[in-house]
């Protein structure tokens, strides 16, 4: 039970990690100035990207 | 009242219109000229509260106030649009059939959806230092949403849009907003008056006072205002069918 | 520059205007939008620009589409002899 | 009026003015094709525009029609599949001079700002908005098979 959930888990949190990394890379060249809040808020927004893009993938693909 | 009343009362009301207008007109500071008295004054004032973008200032600073009753003209518009298209009493909903979509059509979508998202994010965070806002980011925002119903069908889009959760944020966005705008109240000064928060260092993000968070609460409500009202429009024209034979 | 975007957006309005039907008539105002959006950079209001880029370019047509859409399945509908 | 300005007077004026022609008369599949390339055209034109006013602020919007443009025709495509379907649109043609035309732009610009943080952002508005046509036209040309309904 343990081990599915982890087998599960992973490529999931690859795939948020994955995403995230793109979209905090996007937010990066689209600023112009760089400061810690900029890049916090950047932070969040490539956050909700990233859920974004993995329930539009499962919503697409498990059925 | 027969044709002609009416012709000449037309005719009365579109000469009046037409002399205040021409009136107004000769007054109006000249087309594209470096000067003018309202500009002049809204740049001052955008510039003394550190708001790179006059524009926002004008609109969620100076004129705080009409930008609620916009925000308030869209949230009861929406609204009345989910009255008037609810499901009637003799329609029943059909599901619909799941598209065929182009394998790169369907890539393109899931690939450019959280990218439409980041920059919906993006305009809306930045709306007080570069063009864009509450409104531009809102719509750009939730429009990137319904490339699922594009790329996939209109079933994948259901199961990432629990329309309650939008209905919800919709007024609590537009809640935040009065809520700013009652803080300045207990703070002392008028209602949506721009003094509660210091104002920043001029072209970062934290500069403007209340103007980023104004800027987020209709990005917010406009986002949600868009998924709510397409959502009532791709049920009538996807779901919803009319019974035959009644 | 202003007169080109004045002259391209007085052409696309009075396109849309002539044409009769409905989803042409669409695929006119959607290029009206993009037009006006030009207009405003060369008047430098790039914020009403912007807005009018996010309604006109994808917004507008989606509900002009769906509307013409659920109008036009209904006739087809009363004239089914069920 | 710099070059620039100049360089957008003639991309709107010459590409804007003939897509405008095309979507105006004609059968349904040359207007679904030429609302397609008045995207990219008129992205190609606020890229210059953006130059050519020295204002970097101003991108945004040739990113925010990049995105929502091909997404716009994509509308089109979906819910006008019927028609479309038994009339498809051929415009090999006329899409790849408008994506050259795109691209040079871009290049252009690119070579003007530099390396560095800008010149990705170009760099990702031009993508998006060539990629974008290119999928879009796809689309057009029978993207959407027997979409009912749905």
């Amino acid at each position: 039970m343990n081990r599915r959930t982890n087998s599960a888990a992973l490529p999931a949190a690859a795939e948020l990690a994955l995403w995230w990394t793109t979209l905090a890379g996007l937010w990066l060249v689209f600023i112009s100035t760089v400061d810690p809040l900029e890049l916090a808020v950047g932070a969040g927004a490539a956050a909700v990207g990233a859920l974004a893009a993995r329930a539009a993938r499962r919503a697409v693909t498990d059925r | 009242m027969n044709r002609r009343m009416r012709l000449c009362l037309v005719a009365l009301g579109g000469a009046g219109l037409a002399a205040l207008f021409t009136a107004a007109f000769l007054r109006l500071p000249a087309f594209g000229g470096d000067r003018h008295p309202y500009g002049d004054r809204a740049v001052r004032a955008a510039l003394h509260r550190h708001t790179a973008n006059t524009i926002a200032s004008v609109n969620f600073d100076l004129r705080a106030f009409d930008t609620l009753g916009e925000t308030s003209i869209l949230f009861a518009s929406v609204l009345g649009c989910v009255v008037l298209l609810r499901q009637a009493r003799d329609e029943h909903r059909a599901r619909p059939e799941p598209a065929d979509v182009a394998p790169p059509v369907r890539r393109y979508a899931l690939l450019v959806l959280p990218v439409a998202v980041l920059t919906g994010l993006y305009v809306v965070a930045h709306g007080q230092l570069s063009p864009g806002g509450g409104f531009q980011g809102g719509v750009v925002t939730a429009t990137a949403l319904h490339l699922l119903y594009l790329g996939a069908d209109y079933h994948a889009l259901e199961r990432v849009r629990p329309l309650g959760a939008y209905e919800a944020g919709d007024a609590l966005a537009v809640s935040a907003y009065v809520v700013t705008g009652l803080a300045a109240v207990l703070a002392g000064t008028a209602f949506l008056a721009n003094t509660l928060l210091p104002y920043g260092t001029f072209n970062t993000l934290s500069s403007g006072g209340t103007v980023p968070l104004l800027n987020a609460a209709v990005g917010m409500e406009v986002a949600c205002a868009v998924v709510v009202l397409l959502a009532r429009f791709l049920d009538q024209a996807v779901e919803i069918e009319e019974d035959s034979g009644k | 520059m202003i007169a080109v975007a004045l002259l391209l957006v007085a052409a696309s309005a009075t396109a849309a205007v002539a044409t009769r039907d409905p989803a042409r008539q669409a695929l006119v105002l959607s290029v009206l939008g993009v037009v006006l959006a030009v207009l405003f950079t060369t008047l430098q209001a790039p914020d009403v620009g912007l807005s009018q880029l996010a309604v006109g370019a994808a917004l507008t047509p989606l509900l002009l589409l769906l509307t013409v859409r659920k109008v036009r399945r209904r006739p087809r509908r009363e004239e089914d002899p069920r | 009026m710099n070059g620039w300005l100049l360089a957008a007077a003639v991309v709107l004026t010459g590409g804007l003015g003939a897509a405008l022609w095309g979507v105006a008369t004609g059968p349904l599949r040359r207007r679904a094709v030429a609302q397609n390339l008045a995207t990219v055209l008129a992205g190609s034109g606020l890229l210059l525009l953006a130059q050519g006013y020295d204002r970097p602020s101003y991108l945004d919007l040739a990113l925010v029609l990049a995105l929502l443009g091909p997404v716009g025709t994509l509308v089109f495509a979906r819910l006008l599949a019927d028609d479309l379907a038994a009339d498809p649109p051929r415009a090999r043609a006329a899409t790849w001079a408008t994506v050259g035309v795109a691209a040079a732009t871009v290049a252009a610009v690119c070579a003007a700002t530099g390396p560095g943080r800008a010149m990705g952002k170009l760099l990702v508005t031009g993508a998006l908005l060539i990629g974008g046509n290119l999928i879009a036209s796809r689309a057009l040309s029978g993207g959407f098979g027997g979409v009912r309904g749905g």
